[in-house]
């Protein structure tokens, strides 16, 4: 029967993406069309590019921000180093990417729910999770999970974009119980290719569930590029998908970040339903430190995103504004490497867990069957 | 008291859970509008309301992180998958993050849940709906999972699933959903989760068992009892954790076992029952360890179904050449 | 420091999807826009709407169309009654979405690749897949998968969505043999919410493979309505989410399906890339023998969608160009039944496999591990 | 020949096959140009170019479908799962697909495809970088489960996995990629996938295991040997089809049986090897069969990590006592 194959093709025009479509003959109409805004308030240099949020001309709030960015880049260079002595496990560096962490988490109340991956430590920072805690997880102890801070947030997931179908079912607990939270999931480009970041979008559009999604596109996933993980022109475009909007700021861009951010978890919080934020910044450094981007990264490609640096830009931000002096930063420089230093010896002196902690937190009352096993851990004998 | 099938009793015991405490959450694929797909929801939508009783989109891996996220908040979500083999894209979850919350956190974030799910063959229902796979998840730690076998045991052990504060892989054989009915009573009493259960006394040997395999397997005693010879049958009930003790002091009282499970036979959980009898019950061995599975093929179509099934004769035949080994 | 929260918030103007966004300030742009076409070449009464594609002006081609969608109906209608008498397992009726199948299929060449779900009867039938071979298939006998017509095509898939997978598999072996082949994957409503069909609908875009996505969207994934499984407005807009472009048919319309269908599927043969094809169609029966339409569908819906039947549809088209009469009508029902009735009792007089059947499949040498169990199987002792 | 890793061994096997049959196609995360980030596929880019060498967007669902799709048109795709924790995805699709479609299309549609991924601890890795979950794959019907422990086997076993007409698993030790270095022949010969290597004769215990436990088992023996303790040591190699048989004929001789995984005990793989020997050895078994497994727990953090291993003294220890039990 397929000898009908070739008959009768008539072309229908094809429009490339991002093109809205012209109607043809009347069998054939546009029923649907969508946009995808970009968002950036400070340009490369700090200069703005019109006029700004109100809480951009509040000096305290753009300094605190400052603060908590340039604690997180010290922390974070230190933390290559300990790794590089041994004294540290694997270690995901956020070098280039604080603004995400640290304007998302800078607008979730107390007791919102965070679930990032592993390279949020700019929002673990600003959330209270101590560096001694970051420095223990990434040391190899899970004590250093049980954050002292946020005591709600997620632990940092490792595993791509499991974390967002957790995100759901916390926002679903939130809306289920009535309560003014927001759950606020933040995770890579790469993550955005895996089928649970997308069953997460699609439940969370459909219930309009109280979450927010950060994308933090640092343009790579360990080696493989950005455009090598979809076609998709955006990645906030995803949020399509699930019927509801997604929006593109400058990741490097505090400002931006921080009023995107606002805007989403607000509407969240008030029943507006889910937002998508996709922040385009660049991991400047390697996947971790077990990884060389040397192999596969374009030789100049970091060194001309310094240009883009989000630290730098907020800097000059707050100096063109007179909020800031080589004064302020000498001693918040040297502040924050004490408290880094502080962290650190802290950190070397915690006492190791006993060996049969690996049973003791596995479940609430440890099954008897499993008290043998333990008896061993513990230097007992062999069953 | 009432006469009632496993599957009604399941039913009651999710109403009587989310009745004491208003944490307990339904969600699935139909488990709502349409009380699911073999009812054992129905009606819990009409009692307690659509923010208790959620009909999900079609996303396996989303139900379960879901259900993880709702357990850390503090629900008591108990998930639906709707076959057992549509469940895979869950043990992802169960095995990185259900299964491990409250050690990674060192238990700061719990996870108080249930995923139930039918399982297993001889219903004549079309691909992929036959699996018996109880191991993979009786393998992961941090978990308990546990098969009823009666309506009073399936609401029992249900009650005890749904307040147990650690995940609960709550597997239902599809066979016996309305295969027996019993009394049982909606006391709420729970039974508990680290015990097996001895359904029948006996002398000569131990056969020992779980879900829908436990009917055959009390039909395959009562054979052997005609032929003089006498079986303990012992339902597992609960594989994860193991009672190991009940299994041993029946054979040590035996002197022979004969493990039956539905489940392909490598790898499968009978595999660690016996491995447990051979070393810590070497010495009461009388005989081999006979071991009565599924073959380690595809569970067949229907017209092949029963073939595929371990059978009462299969069963009469193993304890035989156990008790006649010498 | 969350005392920041509640400062310099600025809200964002929200757009309903479907909206295009007008720019406010300079800071806020748009920067893509997307579109979703509808198609509709037939109304409910057969009555062009517009140009027709020339293939819609032959007779012959427009006849085979509506000879496979009745064959089609009257395999299906007997497959239902053979059910109820016990002849046949549990079946999932195509019942009102005949047009979706064999418009897709009458484009496919035959050694393009067919992956689809439990319910493309009419498609499968296009193909060549024989009626005894569904009976046998619905019938709980694996020999019915053994297609002895589209040797390549796929078993149907009753693991929701997992074939979508498959199907890329299926066209980046074709691309990376550079043979001008597609693969089609048929796939429902419901489908749409799991990750295995965005992830592969994400590969489909960004290694612009031959393959095209064909929703049968009949408004049900058992008891769960389109409304409930995700906000999105159309199913078609999911492919933005890949990067490329989705259409909506009338999926009761023959002549829309397959026109998209054509467009879709030559693209994707000649290089242009994936397609999606959202068919909206409607379930006219229950999900399958097991189900009962009747606890959770509106009780007048089903009937209200009568006037909608792909078949009458076409049949009225057929009788306005004059390319019909009762008397054909009469003698096509006649043929389609004969021929129903002989796949049916070819069908009951199969002779069951062996049992050992059930290993001699599973790989292509048996492990001498499991000579032992076949030989139980084949009626030998216990091992 | 040269002395070479186990990870290099890997890498010759693949392009060896890549060279002999243009059917063999390598995709995964980070393969391509980054040669994998074990660097497992190093090279292969360069020469086999971007049509072979295939890097994929990260979706491990989506990689063990399309592996089967590719499979089924004939390719034969060697998929790569960057850590065996991160391949749980992939089970729905061995299960459900690849390691039935030959079976539910009678013969119509074959599946060759070889998923690799690294398995295991010890290598002071991240969360999730460390499970050792081979039976889960090794129940399921339909698939070969292979484990390589030495460079040799290493490059035999995969490339009789990328010649195998069926669909295997195969799970790489990350503690043993780098630990030895041996001569291996790039000769194209592959080595059979259901025997067993007897790796050590012994005549008072066999200790029988696989993967990176075989490194601690071998010190065991030679510890044993200066206790004047003769161990045989066994590494099964391809856990799926099982070779009961070269495990039997040394049981027979020596009478005791320690086996030894670094997977949870309960379910684990061991089980079944304690329950075949317990089904059709026992006569042979002078000594209950001993397990030396992981624990029921979660693969710790790095700093208990070696506390979690089965180390070489619990062998020992478990050796000893099987010989010492009379
Ligand atoms: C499910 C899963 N697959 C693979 C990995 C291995 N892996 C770790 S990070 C990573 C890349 C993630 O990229 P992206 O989401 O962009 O986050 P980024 O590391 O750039 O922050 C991969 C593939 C993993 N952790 N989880
Ligand atoms: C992964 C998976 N989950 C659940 C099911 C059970 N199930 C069978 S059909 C179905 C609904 C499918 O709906 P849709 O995709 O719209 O297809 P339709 O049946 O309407 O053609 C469900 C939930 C399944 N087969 N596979
Ligand atoms: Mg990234
Ligand atoms: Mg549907």
């Amino acid at each position: 029967m397929t000898t009908l194959v070739k008959q009768g093709r008539i072309r229908v025009k094809r429009k490339t993406p991002g093109e809205v479509f012209e109607c043809g003959v009347d069998a054939d109409r546009t029923i649907a069309t969508f946009a995808v805004r970009y968002l950036q308030h400070l340009d490369p240099s700090g200069q703005p590019v019109g006029p700004l949020p109100s809480f951009a001309e509040d000096a305290e709030v753009m300094t605190a921000l400052y603060k908590s960015m340039v604690l997180t880049r010290t922390f974070d260079g230190r933390a290559i180093s300990l790794q590089r002595t041994g004294q540290l496990g694997t270690y995901p560096s956020c070098l280039g990417q604080e603004a995400i962490g640290t304007g998302v988490a800078s607008v979730m109340a107390d007791d919102d729910v965070l679930l990032t991956t592993y390279r949020e430590q700019a929002a673990h920072i600003w959330r209270g999770v101590t560096l001694e805690e970051i420095f223990q997880y990434w040391g190899g102890d899970e004590r250093g999970s049980d954050f002292s801070g946020p005591r709600r947030d997620f632990p940092v997931c490792v595993t791509i974009a499991a974390h967002a179908v957790h995100a759901v079912g916390v926002a679903s607990a939130m809306k289920l119980r009535h309560e003014p939270r927001v759950a606020v999931c933040v995770l890579g480009d790469g993550a955005t290719s895996k089928g649970d970041f997308y069953e997460a979008v699609n439940l969370a559009g459909v219930w309009r569930l109280p979450v927010v999604f950060v994308i933090n596109n640092n343009q790579w996933a360990i080696s493989v590029p950005r455009h090598a993980q979809t076609a998709a022109e955006t990645l906030a475009q995803k949020a399509i998908a699930g019927g509801f909007e997604g929006v593109q700021v400058d990741g490097n861009d505090i400002v931006a970040v921080r009023q995107a951010a606002t805007d989403a978890i607000e509407t969240a919080r008030t029943g507006g339903g889910p937002g998508l934020i996709e922040a385009l910044s660049y991991r400047m450094g390697d996947h971790t430190t077990a990884d060389d981007a040397g192999r596969y990264r374009p030789k100049d490609e970091a060194s001309n995103h310094q240009s883009k640096d989000p630290v730098a830009r907020l800097r000059a931000f707050l100096d063109d504004r007179g909020w800031w002096s080589k004064e302020k930063e000498k001693t918040l420089i040297a502040k924050c490497k004490a408290r880094v230093e502080e962290a650190k010896e802290a950190y070397l002196a915690i006492v190791p867990e006993e060996t049969t902690a690996m049973f003791d937190h596995l479940y609430e009352t440890l099954p008897p069957a499993l008290a043998a096993q333990r008896n061993i851990a513990a230097g007992g004998d062999d069953e | 008291m009432s006469e009632i099938t496993l599957l009604s009793a399941l039913t009651l015991a999710m109403a009587r859970a989310m009745e004491e405490d208003e944490n307990v959450v339904i969600l699935g694929q139909d488990v709502a509008v349409n009380g699911g797909v073999f009812r054992a929801t129905e009606g819990l939508l009409e009692r307690f309301g659509n923010e208790r009783v959620l009909d999900t989109p079609l996303a396996e891996t989303m139900i379960a992180g879901m259900a993880v996220g709702m357990a850390a908040e503090g629900l008591r979500p108990v998930a639906e998958f709707q076959f057992m083999g549509f469940s895979y894209p869950a043990i992802d979850q169960l095995l990185n993050h259900g299964g491990r919350l409250r050690n990674r956190s060192r238990g700061r974030l719990t996870c108080p849940l249930v995923f139930r799910t039918p399982m297993g063959a001889g219903i004549h229902a079309p691909e992929h709906h036959s699996d018996s796979t109880e191991v993979m998840f009786a393998h992961i730690p941090g978990l308990r999972v546990v098969i009823p076998s009666s309506p009073a045991r399936a609401y029992g052990l249900l009650l005890a699933s749904i307040r147990d504060p650690d995940p609960v892989v709550f597997l239902e054989p599809t066979r016996l959903y309305r295969a027996l009915r019993e009394d049982v009573a909606d006391d709420g009493e729970a039974l508990p989760l680290d015990t097996c259960f001895t359904l029948r006394q006996g002398s000569d040997v131990t056969l020992v068992t779980w879900g829908a395999m436990v009917k055959e397997t009390l039909a395959a005693a009562d054979s052997l009892e005609a032929d003089g010879i006498s079986a303990e049958v012992v339902d597992v009930a609960t594989l994860k954790p193991l009672d190991t003790e009940t299994i041993l002091a029946s054979v040590e009282k035996t002197g022979r076992l004969v493990i039956i499970h539905e489940a392909a036979k490598t790898g499968g959980f009978g595999g660690e029952i016996a491995a447990q009898v051979a070393e810590h019950g070497l010495l009461h061995l009388q005989a081999p360890i006979g071991r009565v599975c599924g073959y380690d093929v595809v569970p067949p179509l229907p017209k092949l179904e029963d073939a595929f099934l371990p059978s009462e004769a299969r069963i009469v035949e193993a304890a035989e050449s156990a008790v006649a080994f010498a």
